[in-house]
Parts: structure tokens; sequence; C-alpha cells
């Protein structure tokens, strides 16, 4: 299979070892989409390593982007204003829900189901456009800059994410179903992919998949970070253990999602958009010394970024702990005597984007 | 104790031991019987002389808490916790591929990101960027890497 | 019959094909990193690319003529790439989609990234943006129309 | 203590599935098309879009900020002989759109405002030259074509 695999997953190379149409033994092989983005970064000032975590799970770039500043501004010694930490949690989780929108759309086309693919990405156009109004561009936003955002929001905007937010829930439940309430979805889903909990931590997997094997992990609660502990919402679990389950969950998430944004958007304070120390023409010459790992909850799983500092302007070494490399890991494991059609559901089912995983 | 643990809080707060590399297998194996479970991390660090091995452990039970632990080698070898974590498996492989480091007792210790037969470890301080190394592939889509652009290119 | 008789006729034939041509693209799914996103997209309901006669994106290259690089390629991704160039059949075109895939993009200063696709296939159509948004595709889409109409270079 | 929300799996009815599909497909056909006709009519993207790099010679007065701060290079300081008095050294920011991210770190630390971003999008070319100096910077993306 691969590396060009037909499936929209992005460049992946399965070693199958067959034995008829029972998969005996998998061997991924990765890298095709191994970008230097760590050594691109120790070259560069600190605020303009960020287009290159935009691109790293480029269909979540605003979770990437919390993720390495959450770091660097440790790292740098700078806060944020408030009134940045609830705009970059509100952008947080609209990125979110666009990020399993794409899952659900290229997980539907996997299982042969072609329609749910153009409402998921009809709805995902929507969040974009909300981007394109805040950010000024679609899919890598650069919309973060240390201690602040780089343009602030307004009344126009609020107002328009809450339109989106009152049709949204709607659209999604009826996609949902068709999902949910399919026979033939059911069938290719339930009972696939086993995975034990146990099993799960020793292979480092977080995020959906680990949740859905009944383990309440989440960073956003675990260890809160930006104004997470001030809102109110679930984290969803299921023990289900299958390619079912985490669908399930990651639907439930999107759910989650829009209450933290309901509860978000009324909660948004006044005040200033960026820090001064951290503005204009000083932002070159931000010097930070010592090492630094700051976990982020991506719509992937933990996402945790190691910086090293030295004194100087640039970054030292930085290193990313990306949740799809690690939960790309357990395929081994997850399709050991599995049907060859079941290894394209256990494979969807891991929300793979290739940005991330070879970074 | 048969090891010497030094404990030291991070910039961030996190709980930091230091420890010697003889005693490293040790220490790991005690720590996953205390109940860290999950190895989210490790990072390799190049200070020129030594190289700097970082590992971020988590424990289920309570609330995923972050130990960090650190240990120092000047011979870029150290022995491989893959038996202790199955999650460390790719980790070490992806630190051996971009960094040097050989990880004694790994199961299947090989290139992992890029191909097999690339020269040098880019993440390395002494890594040279402006030699070009090209792929080509032969009809068993095996990579061959060489410094001479070759007829695909 | 002269010769010069007939050549009228070949003209409008080879008109009429071209316009056949140039309506009836049928994209293959070479969609390698971010810009893939953003090729689905182009596929999707909002900008309907079925409109201009890409109707099919073909996961096969045996049943596609053009291939829209999309994406980042690496220097273990290029003899794949051109693999699967040779294996489309003619008449066929390229469209490099992105500044990754036109000269490196912002991976240029590093060991891993081919600087620009067409050291390794040869491009019709370069279409700018990181990534370039659905509209600029089709842009880029109908300029190879424009292309093949007029008969650059083919 | 996390709130844990535990789901399960809704029952499964055989046959119901599909048709309630074959209804919710069936209810989107009569909706209003999504589809937006590109050449012809264009979708508001809003002010803040951004696209092109933009400068206006009159405002730069060749700081190099632009140039230091990009992430790959894309900016090159060029000399110009234009009659500028803010100017002194005569060295204008020209830009290789083949490697532009659209970062828009330039236009956030120019000091003066003399580079800015436009929500310019047509700029596919046949050829791979996509480098502008300084008075192609100025111009609209028809005239620099011609």
């Amino acid at each position: 299979m691969g590396p060009q695999h037909p499936s929209t997953h992005g460049v992946l190379r399965l070693k199958l070892l067959l034995d008829g149409e029972t998969v005996k033994n998998v061997e991924p092989v990765i890298g095709y989409l191994h970008r230097n983005a760590e050594k691109i970064c120790e070259l560069d000032y600190y605020c303009d390593s960020l287009i290159y975590f935009d691109r790293m799970d480029y269909v979540a770039a605003m979770n990437m982007e919390i993720g390495y500043l959450e770091a660097a501004e440790k790292l740098l010694a700078i806060e944020p204003p408030e009134r940045v930490k609830w705009i970059r949690v509100v952008m947080a989780e609209l990125n979110r829900l666009a990020s399993h929108l794409v899952w659900a759309g290229a997980f539907g086309l996997d299982l042969g189901m072609l329609t749910p693919f153009f409402y998921f990405f009809e709805e995902r156009e929507k969040i974009l456009n909300l981007f394109t109004e805040i950010c000024g561009s679609r899919q890598e936003t650069n919309y973060m800059s240390i201690g602040g955002v780089y343009q602030d929001f307004n009344d126009k905007i609020i107002f328009k994410i809450k339109q989106f937010l009152k049709q949204f829930p709607k659209k999604m439940e009826e996609a949902y179903s068709l999902f949910i309430k399919n026979d033939i979805f059911i069938s290719r889903t339930k009972g696939i992919g086993i995975l034990e909990p146990e099993v799960a931590l020793s292979y480092g997997v977080t995020g959906p998949m680990l949740r859905a094997s009944g383990v309440p992990y989440d960073v956003r609660k675990d260890a809160p970070y930006l104004v997470y502990d001030k809102l109110n919402f679930d984290v969803p679990i299921s023990r289900g253990k299958d390619v079912l389950a985490r669908c399930i969950v990651r639907f439930e998430e999107m759910r989650q999602s829009v209450k933290i944004l309901n509860q978000a958007l009324d909660k948004i304070p006044d005040g200033p958009y960026f820090n001064p120390k951290a503005k204009k023409s000083l932002m070159i010459r931000l010097r930070g010394e010592g090492d630094v790992y700051a976990r982020t909850e991506s719509p992937k799983g933990e996402f945790g970024v190691h910086l090293v500092g030295d004194g100087t302007v640039k970054p030292y070494r930085l290193h990313v702990r990306s949740p799809a490399f690690k939960n790309l890991s357990i395929l081994p494991y997850l399709s050991r005597d599995v049907l060859i059609a079941d290894m394209v559901a256990i494979s969807g089912s891991i929300d793979l984007v290739f940005g991330e995983v070879d970074r | 104790m048969p090891y010497e643990v030094k404990e030291e809080k991070g910039k961030d707060g996190r709980k930091v031991f230091l420890i010697q590399k003889e005693n490293f297998l040790e220490l790991m194996t005690d720590l996953r019987k205390q109940g860290y479970d999950h190895l989210s991390l490790i990072t390799a660090v190049d200070f020129r002389d030594r190289i700097e091995l970082v590992y971020h452990l988590q424990k289920s039970e309570s609330n995923f808490e972050l130990l960090t632990v650190r240990t120092v080698t000047y011979d870029s070898t150290i022995d491989s916790v893959s038996s202790i974590w199955e999650s460390a498996n790719w980790d070490e492989r992806e630190q051996y591929d971009m960094m040097g480091v050989v990880f004694k007792g790994h199961p299947n210790l090989k290139r992992i990101l890029l191909p097999e037969g690339w020269v040098g470890y880019p993440l390395r301080k002494d890594y040279d960027l402006s030699k070009n190394q090209y792929v080509n592939m032969d009809d068993e889509g095996n990579d061959r890497v060489s410094f001479d652009p070759g007829d695909g290119w | 019959m002269k010769t010069g008789d007939a050549g009228f006729i070949t003209t409008t034939l080879e008109n009429v094909l071209e316009w056949g041509r140039s309506n009836s693209i049928w994209p293959f799914t070479f969609g390698l990193a971010c810009c893939a996103i953003e090729m689905m997209a182009t596929q999707a309901s909002r900008l309907d690319i079925s409109r201009f006669g890409s109707e099919v994106f073909r996961n096969s290259p045996r049943q596609s003529d053009l291939m829209i690089v999309s994406g980042t390629v690496t220097k273990k991704m290029a003899p794949r790439l051109k693999r699967l160039y040779d294996e489309m059949p003619y008449p066929k075109y390229v469209i490099a989609m992105g500044v990754c895939v036109i000269q490196g993009g912002p991976y240029n200063q590093g060991y891993s990234v081919v600087m620009g696709v067409d050291r390794v296939v040869p491009v019709d159509v370069y279409v700018p943006g990181c990534p370039p948004t659905p509209e600029a595709l089709t842009h880029g889409i109908m300029l190879l129309q424009d292309k093949i109409r007029k008969r650059e270079g083919k | 203590m996390i709130e844990v929300k535990e789901i399960k799996p809704p029952r499964r009815i055989p046959f119901f599935g599909m048709i309630s599909g074959m209804f919710t497909v069936f209810r989107h056909a009569f909706q209003k098309p999504v589809t937006v006709q590109y050449p012809e009519k264009r979708e508001d993207q809003g002010d803040r879009f951004r696209y092109r790099i933009y400068l206006s010679t009159e405002d730069c007065v060749g700081c190099t900020l632009c140039e230091q701060v990009c992430p790959n290079l894309s900016i090159t300081m060029m000399m110009l002989d234009k009659d500028n008095p803010r100017n002194k050294r005569k060295i204008y920011p020209s830009v290789n759109f083949g490697t532009c991210t659209v970062c828009r770190n330039c236009e956030e630390i120019c000091p003066t405002d003399a580079i800015y971003l436009k929500g310019v999008f047509e700029t596919s070319r046949t050829r791979n030259s996509f480098f502008y100096n300084p008075l192609e910077l100025e111009k609209n993306e028809e005239e620099v074509r011609r």
C-alpha cells in the first residue's frame, strides 16, 4: 500500500505481509513528508518558528501555534494579556471543529461514503471563512504572535461566530446520523481494531484514541493551560475500544467544543490584544535561556514542545512530541490478523496528518 | 538506593531528575514500577561535546503528572528503554535518525524518517547543510542515496 | 487531392480536439501536504471543480491527464513522483500548487526538500500561495485550459 | 475532579438508518446551492484577507527589518535609484513570490507601513518567474504581467 495511497491520508506506505486476505504483519514506512522543520527553527528567530508550526498539523494550525507559544512564552517570560487567552481558546476550539470535520469527511471517503464529505467540507468552509475574516488567510493562519495575537476581535466577528454556532449543531447531527445509523458503517467499524487501555498507555497513545479506550486523559483538564480551568465542559470517553468508539468520541468532542465556544464568546474581557513587551520591532530581539516543556491538547492528542534556549535570539533546540506519530506506532499492533479491508478503517480512525508525523 | 538521583525544579515548575548514565536503566525500571506508565517524549540535545537526553514521563493514576529525567552521554550511546515502554521504540529510532544516538539493546535500530544510507545526522550542530544529497529509487522500491544527482534529477 | 486542401480540415479537427481536451481534464489526486486539503476543498461543494470538466479525481495515474502536485516534495518522495509521472498517458500536464513545489517554499534552507518540482518533472502552470486558496487553484486550472487551447509548448 | 461523560453506541436498527439517510440527502437536494460560480462571481473575503505583498517606495526608509524578519529569505534588499529623501541608502525590498508564505511578519514589523498586503490571488504563471523588484511591487498584478 502506498506511499501514494488513493485515500486522503497523505503519504503513508504500509508494507503488508498477507496470508490470503488476512494481514499477518504491517510495517509502516514514514518519512515521505519529512520537511526538516526542527532544523530550520534553529536557524530563525523565535517569532519566525511559528510558520513551521502552522504547517505541522495543517488542518489544525491554531492548536499547533498555541502549543508552540505555550513553550515560547514560558521560555521568554512573556505573559499574554487576559483577553488574548480567551481569544486563543475560541480560535483553538474553532480549529478543533474544522480538524474533526476534515477527519470525518476523509473517514467517510475511506469507508465508501461520499455524501458526508460534501456536507462536512461545507461546514468547514464556513469556519475557514470566519478565519479569513479574522486573520486574513484560510488555512495556515499565522494569527498568533508571541505575547498576543495579530489582529483584534470585534463585535462583528463575535456576532458571525455566534451565527455560525447557531446553525452548526443541527447540520452536524444530521450528518452524524448518516454515519451512526447506517447499517454498513456500523458493521464495518464495530469490533474492529480493539485497543486495550494498558496497551494504549504503553504505546504512548493520546487524544481521542486513548479516550475511546476508556482513559479520561485530556490536557485541558489534567494540566489546564490558557483559561480552560474557567470553562465548564466534559471529557467524553467510551469503553467500546474499537473504531466505532473513536468515531463517537470525536463527534462528542465536537459537541463539547461548541459548548466551550458558547461560554467563551460571552466571557471575552476587554483589554489590549498584545503584550507591549513583544510587539513590532521588539519581536526579533527576544532572548531566552534554559529549557521548557509545554503540553497542549491538539485534536489528535497531547502535543508537546520541548524548547531549549541558549541566551541568543534563536532557539537552540526544538523538539516536538507529535501525537499522530505515537498514534501511528500502534498500527502494527492493531492490524494483526485483520482483513485487508479493515486496515483502511483502522488507519482512518487514527486520524493521521503527515505534516505532523514526519515534521 | 543503588543509584544517585539529583532532584531539581525546572524553569516552569517541573520535577526534574538528573541521573548518571551508568544507573540509567535501573532508575527507569524503578520508575515504571512506581506507576509512570506513559513515556511521552525522548529528546536529544546536542551540546557539541556531549549529548543530553531528556525523557518526559507521565503517571496515569495521578492526573498524568509530569516527570522529566535528564542524563548526559559523552560517547552518544545509552541503554534502550524500549523493553519497558513500547512507545520508546519509535522515539529512539527517531533520535538515532536525527542525532545519531545509539541505543543499546534496541530491537530494530534503523532510520525512520530519512532513507537508509543518508550520510550524517542532520540535527547535530556540525551537520553540513551546504552539501546536497539526492535519493534515487531502484526497481524494488529501495532508496539509494548519493551526493551527485543521478539520471532522475 | 492536393495536400494543401486537407490542411483546413486538419486544423479544425485539432482545434476541436484541443477544445475537448481542455474541457475534460481529469486530475490525479496527488495530495502530499497542506495544499492537498485545499485541493479537496476545491473539489468539494463550495468551489465545485467539475464546472470546468475536471469532474473525477482519479486515483490511478493511468486514467488521468493532469497531475496537481500539491504539497512539499521531499527527496524521499521525488523518485516516486517521477515514476507516477512516467506512468501517465500522453498528453499530460502538471500544475505546481503552492510555494513548496515551486521553489522549496518555507523549507528552502533545509536538507530534505526538493527546491522546486520542475527539477524532477516538467511543469505547465505554477500557482503560488501558501497554501493557494481554492480560487487561486481554479484560476490556475483556467490558465492551463487557455494554454491547452493555444497549444503552447506541447 | 474530571467530569467524564461516557457514551455508548446507539442501538442498531436494520434498514431504518439507510432510509433516514436517504431522506436527509433528499432534503438537501431542495436547499439553496452553496457553490460560488467563481470566475463570474466571487466570495466576499473580508477586508483582512491577505495574499500578495505591495510596497510603497515613497514610505520605505530602507531599514532592512523586513529582510531580517522574513523566515525563509524571500525578501532581499535591492539598490534602486529613486529620489526619496528618507531613504538615504537607496535600498528597497524585493520579494520572491516563489517562496513567500504570506506570514505577514514584514507587514507587522514595518515601522512606516510601507509594506502592506492585499487579497489579490490571481498570481498563477506558466513560467517559474516570481521575482518582483521594488517597482513591480508597487504595481497591480495585471500591469506586472504585461
